[in-house]
């Protein structure tokens, strides 16, 4: 067991390998119910990214992937060929994170944290307020043939590819040399300078990395979905990906994958059999979060460890 | 009587055991409703009639030699919770057939899904037109008055009141006031080009104070406020302008289901005209008064809007289902549009065309009764459906511009 | 006083004191001398207890072990410290500041008369925001602010960090007074030449660890640690003092 | 006109700052991004709902206590939260404490949806404050007056402690360098508690004196904390007096925009704060 600890590569092999087999014998239910679940391990993984490598917290995170939404649905809506409005969505996002990160990355801290909340904000108030082109809250409905005419499982298998190339191309960039710089900036913004690079080039790179993946992940559940709705650029959706990196546990690169499933699992069960639900998912995410910082990844760690030789 | 709301959904199933024996499988109703979140209250009353009236069904021999079920989900009053719990409702329960949404975005949603899995979803609470007329959608059947209806009803009604010649009108910005309050003024211009429409304001949806807009509203002296808007923002709306003299200085017409006057209760002054769409007051018929007294034996409370509209067209689904022989959805929809249906609201027949009900809207003032707790629409004017429906010109019109 | 022997600290992962021993008696000023990055703050802080955490170790303090407790039972139990970047509340008033800390000790040997009378700047300046003093000024507030506690033993983190040379020989003067008040002090500080006068023991520290203890005229007479951890010579010793 | 939108706009403020002050107050001292305060006002709301009846009804003394004991209770609430759980992650990353917060809010909604149900309620304005204020032909409904007399009495009163009393000085001190507070020998944990159960308190009682405006359901949370949220940034994070500017000036640009662009209140708060931020980043770095 160590060793998937220690080489989180041959680890994501193998989850990658086990999850594409499930898939492959998946039932309808379980296909659809994991497609989901692997959009929102590539959402969660992209906050991740800029929240516990690049030192970024995001309340607005939302906003890149609702633009992943709209561009793909308003693109398909405009009768632009299927393969290119997949790649509308993530455009979109990607520009909107390349313009929204130069302003975010200006501030610290808290005051990022509230610029990008504002700019998702204001980015959902325009996909609620422009009903000629958005439809406002009633959003955007049958725009593309359900899961792109690729069947619930050859749709389940793209989304698949896409979380693992997601996961992979946040790996690959933490190890190459910019994801090293990425990395000590976040861990101390004041090291750039000393590096050679500009503290905010290197954030506002990490930020568009994050907005564009996020932006995967909004191309991916509109397609899902079969809808786009103002929401999806909303409070909740920028809330959701973060209680997932919390229980999850922050600073890891798995930790958004068991946070989202955690966090998925449990509101899905939950929600279906207890009255209280809410309740008792706000108890586990306070006990989580006091009594685990490192969240479920870290205690799985944990017990990985122990019963491994250390060293 | 919330959480006996909360143990009915969680509870699997569940309905009376008649005693009859069925054939086959259940037919399975798919409930995905607005349970929590802002449309909780209305689906409460919607759900507990659509109870009653599986239960009724099945007390009488079930459809088709089949027993009926209802399986309830969640949707939190969100589209993509509601995408997610209608899928599921058709792919893990094995729903037939599928009904409880309540606002716009939720009913789309439920809408596309629908369309998606080729199962007809019925709706009785939510109002927006798209599925239906813009988007053609053959699974959706509409069995309440849709926004343009209601709208082009209330301009019927309000070019009937001579006096009304200043209107100013105040809407929470999204689809439902949004179309509406556009149909009503279109509507009302055609009838009585003399009316005019003064401000206009439109609060942002979630707006709990309109201490800054019920002023703007009453300087340009209108002889009438139409006011659209709904739940909590409709009573802040009311009480918050009897602090500002709104009642004193002006007419009020605005949505007053029952579910808002029963909450409102004396807080709502009289005169205020307002419309809703099946008031159990406002009909007499045997049928309506055994069912209020049904309702108010399970419940303790009289029945709202949506019990009404809930239980009239899980009956006149079930009406169809008989004459279909099939679960069909386009042989469902031609039975819909063939059958002669009497129920709680009368005589309620559907269009083909865009699968709509000519569904009636319900105008009156507000008075205290000595019959209720609470103020009812008193001198109600009954609009059928067949007077304001979009012709089949309009519709044509409207998809090619949705196209 | 206190005796910290051979205490490891670290900060996080982040290891950032291997082997420190150290003694302050009644009545004695000593110095914490290093290079930049040695760790001397660290030091400081491993006895307040501030940021970083005692991995093994001991810091006794009157027999009584400091390590792990509370930042405020440090305090409490009768060191006034003064932190490295002085840290005086910028938005308060120089009198607001004055009237956060309260007096812990036994001696009651300050009181805001005797501290006004110690400083006589503060006094004038006492209703201006403490954010608008100049850095000298801030060091004498910081320090009257951590006398207001009573504390037995001061601690001084490089207090004429960042100071103009006159300022300097105010805070000097002001050492001076306070150990003339029997305070027992322990100072760090990167240049010798500035405790010369006011240190009866030195401590220098590399890496982490203690490399040497003595009088400040042991320091001198020793050039080979005086090169080897300090950097300096005779010469530059005295080139620096003017 | 122009006038009344702004005399409405100001009885708005008072009340938008009235939450917002003790956001930015527990923001100032302990930087906790407090999401549960809509909660907690939601709370104040709910419990002044269920205590008017029994309080010498309809009296203006019965409502003032009523409300004073949600305020109470709603502190009490929080000061609990504050010792059982946030006490706990001090140390840790702001992240973490903000999304305890946020299970806050889960727990809190369940709690009055278990307790008060899902359907709107109401509490009556108390008689002595029922009517209005005419002037030419507008009205100014005396209870709104009322709250914003209350209001800037409770303005006034926190600006008092905040600026004459020790632990208004304490506070001061710890939003400036709350571990420094600890290295003058000061127990922190007295200070987090003590301003997580004010700014609690000012939560319950604005939620208290709302509680007659309008229709009190489970959502009131996600209503009030965004408007919160905006007059604490807007106003400088922490900043009492800032919020207090903030709060006016939202309110009043508010009703002053519905006279003017009476679409744009959604999106135009938003800009604001936005524009403040980018701002703020031009001046901390040039």
């Amino acid at each position: 067991m160590n060793i998937l600890v220690r080489h989180p590569v041959v680890a994501g092999a193998l989850a990658f390998v086990a999850s594409a087999s499930i898939l492959v014998l998946a039932n309808d239910v379980w296909l659809m119910r994991l497609t989901e679940l692997l959009i929102w391990i590539l959402f969660a993984a992209s906050l991740n990214f800029l929240i516990s490598f690049s030192g970024m917290v995001s309340f607005g995170h939302a906003a890149y992937f609702g633009l992943g939404c709209y561009g793909f649905a308003l693109s398909a809506k405009a009768g632009v060929p299927i393969i290119v409005a997949v790649m509308i969505g993530p455009l979109v996002a990607t520009f909107a994170a390349a313009i929204y990160g130069a302003l975010c990355v200006r501030l610290n801290k808290i005051y990022f944290a509230m610029l990008t909340l504002a700019c998702a904000e204001i980015t959902y108030s325009v996909i609620h307020q422009w009903y000629d082109l958005t439809g406002g809250d009633t959003g955007l409905t049958q725009f593309a043939p359900p899961s792109l005419d690729l069947g619930a499982r050859g749709f389940a298998l793209l989304v698949l590819a896409c979380c693992a190339g997601g996961l992979l191309v946040i790996r690959l960039v933490l190890n190459a040399p910019l994801g090293l710089v990425i990395r000590s900036v976040g861990e101390n913004p004041g090291r750039a300078a000393a590096l050679g690079f500009s503290q905010r080039q290197v954030q506002w790179v990490a930020f568009v990395i994050a907005g564009s993946l996020a932006g995967v992940a909004g191309t991916l559940y509109s397609a899902f979905q079969g809808n786009a709705f103002p929401d999806y650029a909303g409070m909740r959706f920028s809330l959701a990906p973060l209680v997932m990196v919390i229980l999850g546990g922050l600073g890891s690169f798995f930790g958004p994958v068991i946070g989202a499933i955690v966090e998925k699992g449990l509101t899905g069960v939950l929600s279906h059999y207890v009255v209280f639900w809410e309740l008792i998912m706000g108890v586990v995410v306070i006990t989580v979060t006091v009594y685990s910082p490192h969240g479920f990844w870290g205690l799985i760690k944990r017990v990985i460890n122990k019963g491994a030789p250390r060293g | 009587m919330k959480y006996r709301m909360y143990v009915a959904t969680v509870a699997i199933g569940l309905s009376l055991v008649t005693g009859a024996s069925f054939a086959a499988d259940p037919i399975l109703i798919g409930y995905v409703g607005d349970l929590s979140g802002a449309c909780g209250p209305y689906n409460d009353g919607n759900l507990k009639a659509t109870r009653i009236a599986v239960d009724e069904i099945n007390a009488s021999g079930g459809l088709l030699g089949r027993k009926v079920e209802l399986k309830v989900r969640d949707s939190k009053t969100n589209p993509e919770e509601a995408t997610k719990q209608a899928r599921e409702s058709i792919v893990v329960d094995k729903a037939d057939i599928l009904t409880g949404p309540c606002t716009s975005s939720v009913l789309l949603a439920d809408a596309a899904v629908a369309q998606e899995h080729k199962k007809l979803l019925w709706n009785s609470i939510g109002t927006t037109h798209r599925a239906n007329i813009d988007f053609g959608n053959r699974y959706v059947y509409q069995s309440v008055a849709n926004s343009l209806m209601e709208g082009r009803a209330l301009a019927e009604y309000a070019a009937t009141q001579k006096s009304w010649k200043r209107i100013a009108t105040i809407g929470l910005d999204y689809e439902w006031p949004r179309q509406t309050i556009e149909m009503f003024k279109q509507h009302l211009k055609e009838l009585r080009p003399d009316v005019q429409f003064v401000n206009s304001v439109w609060p942002k949806l979630g707006e709990s104070n309109f201490g800054s807009y019920i002023p703007v509203l009453l300087n340009d002296k209108p002889d009438v406020v139409f006011g659209v808007m709904f739940g909590s923002a409709s009573s802040n709306f009311i009480r918050q302008g009897k602090t500002y003299g709104m009642f004193e200085r002006t007419k009020v017409f605005t949505y007053a289901s029952t579910y808002l006057l029963k909450a409102l209760g004396n807080d709502i002054p009289e005169g205020v005209y307002g419309w809703t769409r099946s008031p159990f007051y406002g009909i007499k018929s045997p049928a309506m008064d055994s069912f209020v007294a049904k309702f108010k034996e399970a419940h303790k409370d009289f029945p709202d809007d949506e019990s009404i509209a809930g239980y009239d067209s899980m009956m006149q689904m079930a009406g169809a289902i008989k004459l279909a022989k099939s679960l069909d959805p386009a042989k469902l929809v031609d039975a819909l549009a063939a059958q002669e249906y009497v129920g709680l609201r009368g005589k309620v027949s559907v269009r083909k065309l865009d699968i709509n009900a000519y569904a009636p809207t319900f105008i009156g003032v507000t008075k205290k009764t000595p019959a209720y707790s609470f103020p009812i629409l008193t001198d109600l004017v009954r609009i059928d459906g067949e007077r304001v429906m979009p012709s089949e010109v309009e519709v044509a019109r409207m998809r090619a511009l949705a196209k | 006083m206190l005796i910290m022997k051979d205490v490891w600290a670290s900060y996080g992962h982040i290891e950032a004191l291997h082997g420190i021993n150290l003694e302050v008696h009644a009545g004695e000023v000593v110095c914490l001398i290093g290079r930049n990055g040695a760790g001397k703050t660290s030091t400081v802080r491993a006895i307040v207890q501030d940021e970083i955490r005692v991995m093994k170790g001991t810091v006794e303090f009157f027999g009584k072990s400091l390590v792990n407790l509370p930042r405020r039972e440090v305090i409490r139990s009768g060191i006034g410290y003064v932190p490295e970047d002085r840290r005086v509340f910028a938005s308060l008033t120089v009198a607001e500041n004055l009237s956060v800390p309260r007096s812990y000790g036994t001696s009651r040997l300050f009181d805001l008369n005797e501290v006004y009378e110690l400083f006589p700047k503060l006094k004038e300046l006492r209703a201006r925001v403490a954010g608008v003093l100049s850095g000298g000024e801030q060091q004498m507030l910081s320090i009257a602010r951590s006398l207001l506690t009573n504390p037995q033993l001061l601690v001084l983190d490089e207090p004429h960090e960042g100071l103009a040379p006159v300022i300097t020989q105010q805070v000097i003067a002001a050492v001076n007074r306070l150990k003339s008040k029997g305070v027992s002090m322990l100072i760090s500080e990167q240049h010798v030449r500035l405790i010369r006068e006011c240190a009866d023991r030195v401590y220098v520290i590399d890496r982490g660890h203690t490399v040497f203890t003595g009088t400040v005229e042991e320091l001198d007479a020793n050039t080979e640690i005086a090169r080897k951890y300090l950097m300096v010579t005779r010469d530059s010793i005295t080139s620096e003092r003017m | 006109m122009l006038f009344v939108q702004i005399v409405n706009g100001l009885m708005e403020g008072v009340m938008l700052f009235m939450v917002a002050s003790g956001l930015t107050l527990i923001f100032g001292v302990s930087r906790i991004v407090n999401f549960a305060h809509g909660s907690f006002f939601m709370l104040g709301a709910f419990l002044t709902y269920q205590f008017a009846p029994h309080i010498l009804p309809g009296t203006m003394l019965g409502f003032v206590l009523t409300v004073i004991m949600a305020g109470m209770l709603t502190a009490f609430v929080g000061a609990c939260f504050e010792v059982i759980v946030l006490r706990r992650i001090y140390h840790a990353e702001e992240l973490l404490q903000l999304i305890v917060t946020v299970g806050m809010v889960m727990i809190m909604r369940d709690v009055v949806r278990v307790v008060w149900g899902m359907n709107d309620l109401a509490t009556a304005i108390p008689d002595a404050m029922s009517g209005a204020v005419n002037v030419d032909s507008y009205w100014f409904p005396i209870y709104n007056l009322g709250v914003m007399g209350i209001g800037l009495l409770v303005v006034v009163v926190l600006w008092a402690v905040v600026r004459f009393t020790r632990v208004g000085v304490l506070l001061r001190a710890a939003t400036d360098d709350r571990g420094m507070v600890a290295l003058l020998g000061i127990n922190q944990a007295y200070i987090f508690t003590g301003v997580f159960a004010s700014g609690s308190l000012l939560a319950g009682i604005a939620g208290g004196l709302a509680a007659p405006l309008g229709s009190i359901n489970f959502l009131l949370d996600t209503t009030v904390i965004t408007g919160a949220f905006l007059v604490v940034v807007i106003g400088g994070l922490g900043s009492l007096s800032g919020a207090f500017a903030a709060a006016l000036a939202i309110g009043v640009l508010k009703a002053v925009g519905v006279l003017y662009f009476p679409r744009a209140a959604m999106v135009t708060a938003f800009v604001i704060m936005a524009i403040v931020l980018i701002v703020r980043s031009f001046k901390a770095r040039g």
